[in-house]
């Protein structure tokens, strides 16, 4: 993978508001670190440009999640590598195959599908076009639904980051109280509650935890009303990762006064609220810019799974941190980040893993 | 009669021509009204009687034609202009908000305010002024849904009134109306006409005309025919106008052997919608061969009475025998397959499927038995060539079983449930209000068709609150008040004072 | 004659309100500042230019046409089924697992299957009957709800231990279950090469074709008879058109409210089995209303609440669904909820029969000053 | 926690949006109009609250442009439905595919080709009264320190009692929605009431959008309503057509949702999707047991043309 670096971008906030649909800020590292190349390369491959393109799933291009990124990622390798990328979006589950085969259509050379949801659809477009490239973010091919060459999965270990903002979050309570608000319940979303137990634990076993879901990704009400709770409950630290259900839990944090940490981009930074005091980053966009610009350079991985975590730099938390969150818990955070990397620290991603590492 | 101001013409209607579409609904007529004038209007279903009036109240617009008020041209397009030349009308249906007060209905339109709040209690006081004046007596405080309709007549007036009208038109006031409150209306227009004011009164029944009218018009097939002053006239002379025919008026009945009881209703109760009870342990009988009338002033258990019988209501005590079995509160269908059939009361809400063609609405009880539908499937040859035989049996017009029946006229509608009942071959007939709104000649015609039936041994329930239908057609009346049946007389020794005495509630 | 000239004038009536539909959404699209014209044409070759995106269509179309058909059917009977969301969903929880837990050989299978489908759906249709015929609620209130009540009960069956699959998904219905045309030949090896050498054949199989569009119109034939040829459309027609004199007439209302719900019910849960057993063949969690049921109400509101009609107008509606998301790519690029903006009003022009009318005056009114 | 000021307070978050729309559709049934059309024009208030909210800074600015937006959806829903005679739930069917489809068509103008607008600061949002009035937390703090738009909501439901129940006008526009025709002949302009009362409904339900947008969250995006505006039309018909029936009705609903969120946090062993269905199942228990027949006006529905 590439980027180390994750802290050296501190200025990306300012620029990235104005900048049109693609702000996460992390593509501002790859933006320093292509720049260079990506020049030449673009004349180089002018007359065979690569065509990528992506599907996302009923969230929407705008979901303020993975399909928001992926699509920041697409459009980034559009203008530093050259390539020509375009998106569908889709409004029901019965849109995934049309929309693939579409794409298909319209010769691209790399299909994304965009979610978990996608993966039987993008598994079936993958068997049945030989001829092209599929990938798909946030699912994995198991033995019993094995990936043929063409097809990679790309997962992240979202309990990694959510362990290094649950250590900010238990180190920054003063009630020793924080919450955690699911959007539903299902592994991906067990891995953000885990990690970030784990994390609260290990830098305060003595703070007591909130957990409570949605059941749903869009409903703002629900979860301000959850979020209300928390905080009147004594949290005033609380971690989402529900979506748009987030929102509100965003906006109960603004009118309670209290502090909340957001999930899969900066949230500060899209939503300018500065009682964001992190997220916890899950860099979507350059996965894809990663694996569109390897398959450039003529490499491809298919056929298998990529998991990436810390150690490739695709997760982590949020460069707006440092707004927020004092120095000395900062270091503390860069120190677990490396004893993560180093295998040091094993993070639970799941609530058996946890119970095993972390019950009294 | 009335003390007219033959100098004075309050309203002038000159060439009045009103089109819808192709159909000619009045054409170049003229009407003119003094005042203290009761000036009558004539003429048989869709002559073009309500169209005209409407006009005048601005409901609609002539095509043509030009109407003066007082002397004065006015172009009236729409009630608030004909209400301010001090024109009421009594709408042919009720123009009443039914779960709306007395109260509310009057002021409605015209409320007395304070700063647009209602001020219900200076309007009440109002209203019983007004109704002590024209001895219009109703209580304020009901709710138009729970009062007579004859009681909601009244309101009528009282709208009119209220708003200081001087010319009131009734369109059919008296077709709802028992015999006193026919009477009683009379002299509220006699009250008006003392006052100055002129009525123009819509009514098919030529009594009333003689009685109460001082000039009358007469209209056909939206043609005027003639004005006549009604002094000079006989009713025959009305009718044969109207018409364009001879009109017999009572129906030519010879006496018909009765036998075996078909309809036996033994003691029963039954609760209105309110719960209260409306019929009070009811007793009666009617024979094959035999017209039984039931006479009473609305809304003495009438409906409920009818509803009970049919199975639409619940009898709370006591039992319905048809031909011997025990039919109470078995279901329509099971009460509809023992040989009962009924004309009911409200051809529009009950009687018909406005939406369904003339075929379909000729088969409303019949249509899952032979020949008329084969295991659950329409036999749509037999259901049009039933429709056919009775369009042509009944004189239905026009001659087209394929129309929607909403938009047949009133009359035909009436027809094509009355083809329907008495092709199922009844036992019982039973007939609530079967003329109601008809013409005379439709009338006539109903009538000889309910005789015919009695003549075929039919056992016939006649319920009318049209005193002289019940006393033209039945063998024996029953006279129902308040829910019970306490004299039942036969039909020729029957009196029209006696009738209305009982119809009262007055005791022997 | 008389009915033939009626039928088409109706029809001509709709042809208007979707010229009338699509004028106006190109003066909105002019506006925003893209061509209509282009899109249009986009969205045309999008539907027809391959034999693939004319089976994608159809796919698209089937479950719309028959939750058309059931909210027609309910409008024709005088209810207002907006519950067809939730009976679809019922069909898709009941088709899959059906489709998964029972061993039964092909053909018989989907039948199987879709019969359970129909008499769920049905069952879940006749609650909202049962509580208006006994307790006088309002049918909308509680197809609201039931929709609700649908979508939880979906995403909490997916968690049933033996069911569940895998995140967010059961376990997708067994083979024997499919209607997928050729769905064995196409996935098996010997298929697969045979394709590769028939690409017009491939091209077509590609998409999920199945017999479900075969079904889909075989309802809107049975439900057309039931309706206008049978004693039981006959009743139900007339507690729709005026539930007293059905009452007069011997029939049983409320009985018969619970039974056109049922009818209604089931038609909408056949489309979830179909959607199951011919397309997705698993329920995966739903994070939201998928919006069948409020576009089988466009559906038929389109078809005038003629199940026959609700044919054309589901694939119309399909193919502006289908061929509006290729709207969003290159080169147009256009949001697609332009797709929603011509669906609105067109069905405003149908809600308007009488705009022919005010064209006829506005006609009338210059020739009378001419 | 004090369970019980958290419960109500929560109740009347949920409850506000769904109040004004409902009451919208009080209005607009009233006079004899139906509106199934209030998801969409609730949508479109929801847009427009954000966007001119986002854009202007001022939040009365927003919440009036909410309500013209959504009034002027009405406007095409009485054109249709008053003057030419539209079968009313199809007009109102289209406007719930035109409100979001024009909300989100416009929303990506306005914000780079993003169906979700940017988010307002709090102190551009709809405030809150008694803010720190009372301590925080309390019982007192839970129920009364709520958004203006809260209060609004209540007094906009009595006003609407009394105009219905006590003012000329209220008595004209129940008369009209009894019997149009009764109304036409005492010189009532029955088209021009159902105008002014299916706008009004369209201004209630874009306020009822506002109140979310700007109040509950402080931006629009495409699951903000969804669903609500059936569930307000729901309420409508379930308070018996009346605005004090709605508005019952309304705080039910908000209720068991809010014992939904209380529930919730209480790690009961009873699966989510089973506790998200108590709302719903509530709503019909309530129905079944104690709520008597709804009955609409007599002329709802029927479009009114003369000649
Ligand atoms: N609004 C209308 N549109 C079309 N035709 C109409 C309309 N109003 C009345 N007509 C037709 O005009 C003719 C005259 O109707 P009108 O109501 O004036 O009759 P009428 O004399 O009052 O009859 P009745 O004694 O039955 O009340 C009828 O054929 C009727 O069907
Ligand atoms: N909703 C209903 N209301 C009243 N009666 C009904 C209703 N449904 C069925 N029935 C009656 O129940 C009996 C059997 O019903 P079914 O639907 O089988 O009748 P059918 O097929 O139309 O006619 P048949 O039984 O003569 O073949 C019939 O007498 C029918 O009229
Ligand atoms: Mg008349
Ligand atoms: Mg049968």
């Amino acid at each position: 993978g590439c980027g180390e670096k994750k802290t050296d971008t501190v200025d990306s906030g300012t620029q990235v508001n104005d900048d049109n649909g693609s702000n996460a800020d992390s593509q501002e590292d790859i933006n320093d670190t292509e720049d260079t190349d990506s020049e030449d390369e673009q004349e180089d491959v002018a007359d065979k440009a690569l065509k990528v393109s992506m599907v996302t799933d009923t969230g929407g291009i705008n979901d303020q999640s993975f399909n928001q990124l992926a699509w920041a990622g697409l459009e980034k390798a559009q203008k530093d590598l050259g390539i020509t990328a375009e998106f569908l979006e889709s409004t029901q589950e019965a849109d995934y195959a049309p929309n693939l085969e579409t794409l298909y259509d319209q010769d691209n050379d790399l299909i994304w599908g965009i979610g978990y949801l996608m993966a039987d659809a993008v598994l079936d477009a993958a068997k049945t076009n030989p001829d092209r490239k599929y990938a798909i973010i946030d699912n994995a091919y198991t033995e019993e639904q094995e990936a043929p060459d063409n097809l990679l999965g790309v997962t992240f270990s979202e309990q990694e980051p959510s362990f290094l903002v649950g250590y900010i979050a238990g180190k920054m309570t003063k009630t020793n109280n924080v919450g955690f608000v699911g959007g539903m319940e299902f592994d991906v979303i067990w891995r953000f509650e885990s990690g970030y137990r784990a994390g609260v634990k290990t830098a305060n076993p003595d703070a007591e935890i909130q957990i409570q879901y949605v059941n749903d990704f869009g409903d703002t009400a629900k979860g301000k009303a959850i979020a209300n709770g928390m905080y009147q409950n004594g949290a005033d630290i609380i971690f989402h990762a529900a979506g748009f259900s987030g929102t509100g839990v965003i906006e109960s944090a603004v009118e309670n006064g209290k502090l909340v940490i957001g999930v899969d981009q900066d949230q500060k930074v899209i939503l300018g609220k500065d009682e964001i005091i992190t997220s916890a980053v899950k860099k979507v966009d350059q996965a894809i810019y990663n694996v569109v610009k390897e398959l450039q350079e003529g490499k491809w991985e298919g056929g298998s799974n990529i998991n990436l975590g810390l150690a490739d730099g695709a997760v982590g938390i949020a460069d707006t941190s440092v707004d927020s969150v004092p120095q000395d818990i900062l270091d503390e955070v860069k120190q677990l980040e490396q004893d993560i990397i180093d295998k040091k620290i094993t993070v639970p991603a799941t609530r058996e893993e946890y119970d095993e590492l972390y019950s009294e | 009669m009335h003390n007219i101001d033959y100098k004075t013409k309050v309203i002038e209607m000159k060439n009045i021509t009103k089109k819808f579409g192709k159909l000619v609904a009045n054409d170049n007529i003229n009407l003119t009204v003094y005042k203290g004038e009761v000036h009558a209007l004539l003429g048989e279903n869709g002559a073009g009687k309500s169209t005209l009036m409407n006009q005048l109240y601005g409901m609609i617009e002539p095509t043509s034609g030009e109407i003066y008020i007082n002397g004065k041209k006015i172009n009236i397009t729409n009630p608030n202009i004909a209400i301010k030349n001090g024109i009421g009308m009594v709408h042919q249906h009720f123009m009443l908000v039914q779960p709306f007060t007395v109260v509310e209905n009057i002021i409605l339109g015209n409320e007395i305010t304070n700063h647009g709040i209602l001020d219900m209690k200076k309007a009440k006081e109002e209203i019983i002024k007004l109704s002590e004046k024209y001895s219009l007596y109703v209580n304020p405080d009901d709710k138009i849904q729970d009062i007579t309709v004859g009681m909601q007549q009244r309101v009528e007036i009282l709208k009119a009134l209220y708003r200081g009208a001087d010319i009131l038109i009734l369109d059919e006031p008296t077709s709802v109306l028992t015999p006193q409150e026919i009477q009683e209306l009379v002299h509220i227009m006699d009250n008006l006409t003392k006052e100055g004011k002129s009525v123009i009164i819509i009514t098919h029944k030529l009594k009333e005309i003689k009685q109460v009218a001082d000039n009358c018009t007469i209209i056909r097939r939206g043609k005027p025919i003639d004005t006549v002053k009604v002094d000079e006239v006989t009713e025959e002379d009305l009718a044969s106008k109207m018409v364009g025919r001879e009109v017999t008026f009572v129906v030519p009945k010879e006496d018909h052997e009765t036998s075996d009881v078909v309809l036996s209703i033994d003691n029963i109760t039954v609760k209105d919608n309110r719960g209260l009870i409306a019929v009070d342990g009811l007793s009666l009988e009617v024979k094959k061969g035999e017209i039984l009338g039931i006479a009473g002033v609305d809304g003495n258990g009438q409906n409920e009475l009818v509803e009970a019988i049919t199975g639409l209501r619940k009898i709370e005590k006591g039992h319905v025998k048809v031909n011997g079995k025990d039919v109470t509160n078995l279901s329509p269908r099971k009460i509809i397959d023992n040989k009962v059939s009924t004309i009911p009361q409200d051809r529009q809400k009950v009687g018909l499927v406005l939406d369904f063609t003339v075929y379909e609405n000729m088969i409303l009880e019949n249509f899952h038995n032979e020949p008329f539908s084969k295991r659950g499937v329409l036999q749509k040859d037999e259901i049009i060539k039933n429709a056919k035989k009775l369009i042509e049996k009944f004189d239905i017009r026009p001659d087209d079983e394929k129309l929607l029946v909403k938009s047949l006229s009133g009359g035909n509608q009436q027809k094509v449930i009355i083809a329907r009942e008495i092709m199922n071959h009844p036992d019982l007939l039973i007939a609530t209000q079967p003329t109601r709104g008809l013409d005379v000649g439709a009338i006539e015609y109903v009538h000889k068709e309910l005789i015919k039936q009695r003549n075929q041994d039919k056992a016939i329930l006649l319920i009318s609150l049209e005193l002289d239908e019940v006393m033209n057609v039945s063998d024996r009346i029953a006279v129902i008040y308040e829910g019970k049946i306490n004299y039942i007389v036969d039909a020729k020794e029957a009196t029209e004072t006696e009738l209305g005495f009982e119809m009262a509630g007055g005791k022997k | 004659m008389e009915k033939k000239k009626i039928l088409s004038s109706t029809v001509k009536m709709t042809l208007l309100s979707i010229l009338l539909g699509l004028i106006i959404t190109a003066i909105i699209l002019l506006a925003a500042g893209y061509n209509p014209l282009e899109i249009y044409a986009v969205i045309v070759k999008g539907v027809f230019s391959k034999p693939k995106y004319i089976s994608y269509t159809i796919i698209r179309a089937t479950p719309l046409i028959l939750t058309g058909i059931s909210v027609a059917f309910a409008f024709k009977t005088g209810l207002f089924n907006i519950g067809a969301e939730g009976q679809f969903i019922i069909g898709t929880i009941v088709a899959s697992m059906a489709g998964y837990f029972f061993n039964l050989p092909i053909v018989i299978h989907p039948i199987v299957v879709m019969i359970l489908a129909i008499v769920f759906g049905g069952l879940y249709g006749s609650i909202i009957g049962l509580l208006k015929a006994k307790f006088g609620i309002h049918e909308v209130i509680t197809s609201i709800m039931l929709n609700w009540i649908a979508l939880y009960a979906h995403n909490a069956v997916i968690n049933i231990p033996g069911f569940f699959a895998r995140t967010n998904k059961a376990h997708p219905i067994k083979e024997s279950a499919s209607i997928v045309f050729l769905d064995r030949f196409k996935n098996s090896d010997s298929g697969k090469e045979w394709l590769i050498n028939h690409q017009a054949i491939r091209d077509i199989l590609k998409s999920p074709v199945n017999y479900g569009i075969i079904i889909a119109i075989i309802v809107a034939v049975v439900i057309w008879f039931i309706l206008n040829k049978t004693t039981l459309g006959y009743r139900l027609r007339a507690v729709g058109y005026n539930k007293f004199a059905a009452e007069y007439g011997g029939i049983n209302v409320k009985r018969n409210i619970v039974t056109s719900m049922f009818i209604s019910g089931s038609v909408s849960g056949l489309a979830g089995a179909l959607m199951i057993m011919g397309v997705s063949k698993g329920i995966t969690t739903l994070s939201a209303m998928e919006g069948y049921g409020l576009d089988g109400i466009g559906v038929a509101l389109i078809a005038g609440n003629s199940p026959i009609s609700c044919i054309f107008s589901g694939i119309f509606f399909g193919a502006l669904k289908y061929g509006g998301t290729k709207i969003q790519a290159k080169p147009i690029e256009a949001p697609k909820e332009i797709i929603n903006i011509m669906i609105g009003t067109i069905i405003f022009f149908v809600a308007i029969p009488r705009i022919v009318n005010v064209f006829r005056r506005i006609r009338d009114r210059k020739g009378v000053t001419e | 926690m004090n369970s019980i000021g958290f419960i109500l307070g929560t109740t009347l978050m949920y409850s506000t949006p769904l109040i004004y729309t409902s009451l919208g559709g009080v209005i607009s049934e009233k006079s004899g109009v139906v509106n199934i059309g209030l998801e969409g024009m609730m949508t479109m208030g929801a847009f427009i609250g954000a966007t001119v909210g986002y854009y202007s800074g001022i939040w009365w600015l927003g919440l009036i442009c909410a309500g013209i937006g959504a009034g002027l959806l009405a406007l095409l829903h009485a054109v249709a439905s008053v003057t030419l005679g539209a079968e009313q739930v199809v007009s109102g069917i289209a406007i719930n595919f035109l409100g979001p489809g024009l909300s989100l068509f416009l929303c990506r103008k306005f914000f780079d080709g993003k169906f979700m607008t940017k988010s307002i600061s709090l102190e551009n949002k709809i405030p809150k009264l008694f803010k720190g009035v009372f301590p925080e937390y309390s019982v007192l703090d839970n129920i009364f320190n709520q958004e203006v738009t809260v209060y609004l909501a209540f007094l906009l439901a009595i006003i609407m009692w009394f105009v219905l129940y006590k003012t000329r006008a209220g008595l004209r526009v129940r008369a009209i929605g009894e019997h149009p025709e009764a109304a036409d002949t005492l010189g009532i302009n029955v088209q021009k009431v159902r105008y002014i009362c299916v706008i009004t409904s369209g201004i209630l339900s874009g306020f009822g959008g506002a109140a979310m947008s700007l109040a509950v969250a402080s931006n629009f995006f495409p699951t903000l309503i969804s669903g609500q505006g059936f569930i307000a039309l729901a309420a409508m018909i379930f308070g018996k057509y009346k605005p004090q029936g709605a508005l019952g009705a309304c705080l039910i609903f908000g209720a068991a949702q809010a014992l939904v969120v209380f529930l919730g946090g209480k790690n009961l062993a009873v699966p989510l999707d089973v506790l998200s269905m108590i709302p719903y199942i509530l709503t019909l228990v309530i129905l079944m047991g104690f709520i008597g027949k709804s009955v609409a006006p007599a002329a709802d529905g029927e479009p009114y043309i003369k000649e």
